[in-house]
Formats: structure tokens, sequence, C-alpha cells
């Protein structure tokens, strides 16, 4: 039964994409991608990923849609209306044939569920093994993304790091002669100060929402949760609090400098305890040496890597979202 | 027994998204984009029953929190769209 | 007992996805935008008051409730206020009803 | 009832495509960015798909579910960090095409072509 549910929330999900890519109005179509990534939360779901839904539902929701409207307000509203059409009659026929052959090759791949696919035959009943006796914690998901593929994990971690890195050195800069300058800022009250009940429930909601992402970030060992989710969980009270009380409030309660040492020193807590792996006498993440319970060891590196993970993503589309704001008010 | 209200729900997300799709003003837009954040967290708390999980009513709780954010980020866009260009209407 | 609660719980969800469905046709078939409101309201309040309370009678006294309670709260704070902010950006950009009108049961849309 | 699961297959391969179209043919760039996360999306819907285990549940070990079949914890873990990877790289695309904005005053590809033939 819940296969029919996935096929119709999949032909949603389907139309939403087609919608996305047919709307020539680029703020529908930034409206249409919330959607998608309600639906495709949904689609995780029912397909057993608890984890991946609540990592979509924490950044597809709120951050996204935030970052994508702002740079929105900076540029156009609207796409041009298209100038000669060969190039997209080259581009469809590429794309169906394409999606033809793709079809076509679905009918070899292993049945849906298949427990005898090859995805299901190496590591991953060996990870569901090992889990209960070397790190005890009921998430499984968790223990193979801190412990068991650590290295993974801080390159993904770097990468979230460089692309902060990246987005600040581009925006960093001095106004280049075409940006849409802001006769407003002085004036115009910032936020939405002045609407009264979104600013009380919305300030309410702040704190409730700060507590969860602490409480996903602790609780990342025993239900969905984790580093990344509870860093896009505050990071998105932050952004709350920078639309309804105006960017700069936002920025006397996390200043420039302290976002700045958030995304390293994530990073580095992630690293540091690699290294004192090595210090220690063995292999770099290796978290067993820890202490003198290697189990205990192991929980307790977990938390210090899925706090480090969890420093740095917040630090990063924090400070994207202030770079964004910077360049021009949405 | 939870297939009925299911149903209903993804019908109605259909529904939504129908109007989100054939508009016609952009607040039609945000309207049915509101509408389908709802449905999803009561879809998402219902599926967690379904699937005999329900300790996974997290994901539904961060939705509960998490789409007034861009509600309130469509507000904000609106309000400095009609400070920056007084004329335009949509 | 249980049986009991199985089905008042079946019940109140079921009047709950027939609350939905019906708010999820008038947004779709109501002529303008604040009557499309209007219908949207109606999934963004009682339908969650009945489907939730049906999840809680499953749930029983534990930690789902509590957190289905707190689901509950949080979408009966949210969805009017989105609706209000919704409503006077709409009214602020200039957006009027034709409640004036007169209801002419062959018009178009 | 279970040839239905080839649908998942179907969709991934479609919303694949719907997101090479947008990059391939729009012009705008903020749409080929927003093509790009589609195409991501069907891959992430291809890795979890490819991860259920039939009358599976999700890994997480909690005494009901002692000798219950877990679906496989390594696709989602692949996507759970892809997902925040690809919305940080959204937004490094989302900071250069701002960039551009500035320095071309249009974001639509053909345009900017054109300026730099100048």
């Amino acid at each position: 039964m819940t296969v029919i549910f996935g096929v119709f929330l999949l032909t949603l999900l389907l139309i939403t994409g087609i919608a996305i890519v047919q709307t020539q109005n680029l703020f529908v179509s930034v409206m249409l991608s919330g959607m998608f990534s309600l639906l495709l939360a949904a689609n995780f779901f029912l397909l057993d990923a608890a984890d991946v839904a609540l990592t979509e539902a924490a950044v597809g929701a709120g951050i996204s849609t935030v970052l994508l409207l702002s740079a929105l307000a900076i540029t156009a509203k609207h796409e041009k209306a298209p100038s000669s059409n060969s190039n997209r009659v080259v581009a469809l026929i590429v794309v169906t044939v394409t999606t033809l052959v793709l079809i076509y090759s679905t009918f070899d791949n292993p049945r849906f569920g298949d427990p005898n696919a090859a995805v299901h035959q190496h590591v991953g009943p060996w990870y569901m093994e090992k889990t209960a006796e070397a790190i005890d914690i009921p998430n499984v998901v968790t223990a193979v993304l801190g412990s068991f593929r650590g290295y993974d994990t801080l390159g993904e971690v770097f990468v979230v790091f460089t692309a902060g890195i990246g987005v600040l050195f581009l925006l960093g800069t001095p106004l280049g002669p075409f940006a849409p300058g802001n006769p407003y800022k002085s004036t115009d009250p910032k936020g939405l100060r002045h609407y009264l009940i979104p600013r009380v429930v919305g300030r309410m909601l702040i704190p409730f929402i700060l507590l969860f992402g602490l409480y996903v970030q602790f609780h990342g060992e025993y239900g969905p949760g984790g580093g990344f989710q509870a860093g896009a969980l505050i990071a998105a009270a932050i952004i709350l609090y920078a639309l309804l009380e105006g960017e700069d409030r936002a920025l006397k309660v996390i200043p420039r400098g302290v976002l700045i040492g958030l995304i390293a020193g994530g990073a580095l807590l992630y690293g540091t305890v690699g290294l004192f792996g090595i210090f220690l006498g063995s292999n770099f993440l290796d978290y067993s040496v820890l202490s003198s319970d290697t189990v205990h060891a192991q929980q307790m590196g977990l938390i210090l890597i899925e706090a480090g993970v969890g420093i740095t993503v917040t630090g990063v589309l924090l400070s994207i979202f202030h770079a964004f704001a910077a360049r021009g008010k949405f | 027994m939870y297939y009925a209200v299911i149903f209903a729900l993804i019908i109605t997300m259909g529904l939504a998204l129908a109007r989100a799709i054939i508009g016609p003003s952009v607040y039609d837009r945000v309207l049915a984009v509101n509408m389908l954040g709802t449905k999803t967290v009561l879809l998402l708390a219902v599926f967690a029953f379904l699937l005999g999980r329900p300790d996974f009513l997290d994901l539904a709780l961060t939705y509960a929190l998490i789409n007034f954010i861009g509600v309130l980020a469509v507000l904000e866009f609106f309000r400095n769209r009609a400070a920056k260009q007084p004329g335009e209407k949509s | 007992m249980e049986q009991l609660l199985d089905i008042t719980s079946w019940i109140l969800m079921t009047l709950g996805g027939v609350f939905v469905f019906i708010g999820g046709l008038g947004a779709l078939r109501m002529p303008d935008l604040y009557t499309r409101m209007h219908a949207a309201g109606i999934t963004d309040s009682i339908a969650p008051i009945l489907i939730v309370s049906g999840l809680i009678l499953q749930a029983g006294l534990t930690l789902a409730s509590v957190k289905l309670l707190a689901i509950l709260v949080f979408l009966l704070l949210t969805g009017p206020t989105s609706s209000n902010a919704l409503a006077s950006a709409a009214l602020l950009a200039g957006k009027r009803t034709e409640q004036a009108q007169p209801y002419v049961p062959e018009s178009k849309e | 009832m279970e040839s239905l699961g080839i649908y998942y297959y179907w969709t991934f391969a479609v919303l694949l495509m719907v997101g090479l179209y947008a990059v391939i043919a729009k012009q705008n760039l903020i749409k080929k960015l927003i093509g790009l996360s589609l195409f991501q999306a069907a891959v992430f819907l291809l890795y979890i798909t490819m991860g259920k285990l039939e009358g599976g549940t999700t890994p997480i070990v909690t005494e009901a579910q002692a000798n219950a079949l877990f679906s496989n914890p390594l696709p989602q873990v692949l996507i759970l960090t892809a997902i925040v990877v690809g919305i940080s790289t959204l937004a490094l695309g989302l900071g250069i095409v701002i960039r551009i904005k500035e320095e071309y005053d249009t974001i639509e590809e053909d345009e900017i072509q054109e300026i730099d033939k100048r």
C-alpha cells in the first residue's frame, strides 16, 4: 500500500518539477521548488530514510527559499522570453532520447526493494551488524556517518567550509557598477518590525526552533538527527530573527567575526578529534583510543565530531545569508 | 485505518499543487505553498504511525516550525519590491 | 476499550480528512484570492485539530503524543499568522475582492 | 503491485532529464541553477530508492524493532551529507550569479556572451 502512496507522491513531484522548469516567472519557480522539497521529503520518509527527510526538511523549506529569494531580489524576477527556438528543439530531442534510454535501462535494474540487490550484499549489512557491538547507538546512520565513514564526512564538512569561504570571497568585494544600490537602507525600518502579528508569533517560535535544533543535535545518536540537520535548524532560527527584527540586529546577536570563527572552529574541531587518534597511537579519526572503554570512546568521538559538523554548518549558512543580505536588501 | 486520511491529504496536496501552477496571482501561489506545507506536516505525522515508528514525529515538528520562515521571506520580498517599484502590481 | 479508542480515532481522522479535502477543493474552485484563503483556512485550523487528536488517541500517553501536541500548537500558531501576513501583503499591494458584484451562477472564474 | 516499484526509477529518469533540460536550454542563470538542483534531487531519489529493502524499516534500532529488517543505511549517509553540500554549492552559484549581475547588468547567458564579444 505504501508503494501506491509513493507513486502518487512521485507523480506530484514530477508535475512540480516540470512546472518549475516550464514557468517563465522566476518567483513562481522558487515557490514551486519549495513545494518540490516538501514532496521530496515525504518521499524520502516513505523510503525509510528518516534522517535524509529531516535534512531535506531543515534545509529545503526555509533556508533555500530565503537564499533563492534574496538572489532573485538582487538580480531579476522574470526570465527573458527565449529568442531562438532551435536551441530548445535540440535540447528537447537530446533530453527525450536520453530519457528513453534511461527508462529502457531501468528494466535491468534490480527490482524495487529486492533483498538480493548488490546494494544489500556488501558493506551495508556489515554496518548494521557491527554498529551494535562497536558503537552501541541505535541510529546506524549516525554511526556510519561519524565513525565508519568519518573520512567522507570530514570531506563533506570541508566542502561546506570551502563553499562558505567562496561565497564570502565573492560577495565581500566592493559593489560592481550595476549593483542595484539600496536607497532605502537608512530610512526604511528594517525587517518586519512593524508587522505586529508575525513579529509576536515569530519571536515566540525562535526559542523553540533553537531548542529543537539542540535536541536534534544531541539526540542524533538515538533518533533521526545529527550535526547537519541541527546546523541548518539553528541557522534557520537566526534567519527568522533577522527577517523579523532586521538584519542589523541579527548581526548584533552573532557578529561576523564570530561567524567566521564558527566556520573555522567546527572544521578544526572535527580535524583535531581525528588528530587525537594519531597522538594516542592509532589511526586518523579512530575514536576508540579516546577513552579506556572503546565503546564509550566511540560515542564520545561521535558527539564531538557531530558538534563540529553542527558548528560549521550553522556558521556557513548564516554567513551566506548575511553576505546575500548585505548585497541588497530583499 | 490511516488510508482514508492519507488519500485525502495526498489528493488535497494535488489540488494545492494545481492552484500553485495555475496561479493567477503570486499570492495564490504563496497560499498554495503554505497549504501544501500544512498538509505535508499532517502527512508526515500520519506516515510515522503508518510505518509503525511514531518516534519519528521530529520530521513533522521540523516542518511545523520551519514552514513559517518561507512565508515571512516572501512577505519581506513583496514589501521591498513594493517599496522599490511603487507602481507595479502583480 | 481498545476497539472504542480505535473507532473514535478513525472517525476523528476521517472527519479531518474530509475537512482537508473540502478545504483543498475550495482553494481550487473559489473565485478570488480572499475566498480561496477562507477555504484554505479550514485546512489550517479544524483539520489539524481532528487529525492530530485522532493520532494522539492512537499514541496514548507517550513521548509521541507530547510531540503531536507540540505540532498541533505550532500549526495553530503559524497557520493563521501566515494567512494574516499574506492577506495584508495582498491588500497592501492593491488586490481587492470582487465581493461588490452579485453572484452569477453561470459566470466565469 | 510489486511492479509499481519500477515507477521510482522512471521518476528518477524523467526528473533527471527535466533538470538537464533546464541547464542546457534555459538562458537564465538562476533558472539553470534551479535546474541543477532538480538534477541533484533526482540523483538523491535514485540513491534512496536503491537503499530501500522490501519490508524494511528505518535503520534506527530500538527495542521494538529488534528483529525487524532494516533498509540500507549507507545510501542515506551519502545523501544526507550531499543535501547540505548541495545547498552550500547552490549558494556559491547564486553568489557568482549576483556578481555577474553587478558586472554585466544581466543574468541571461546570451546577453552576457554578446557583451563579452565587444
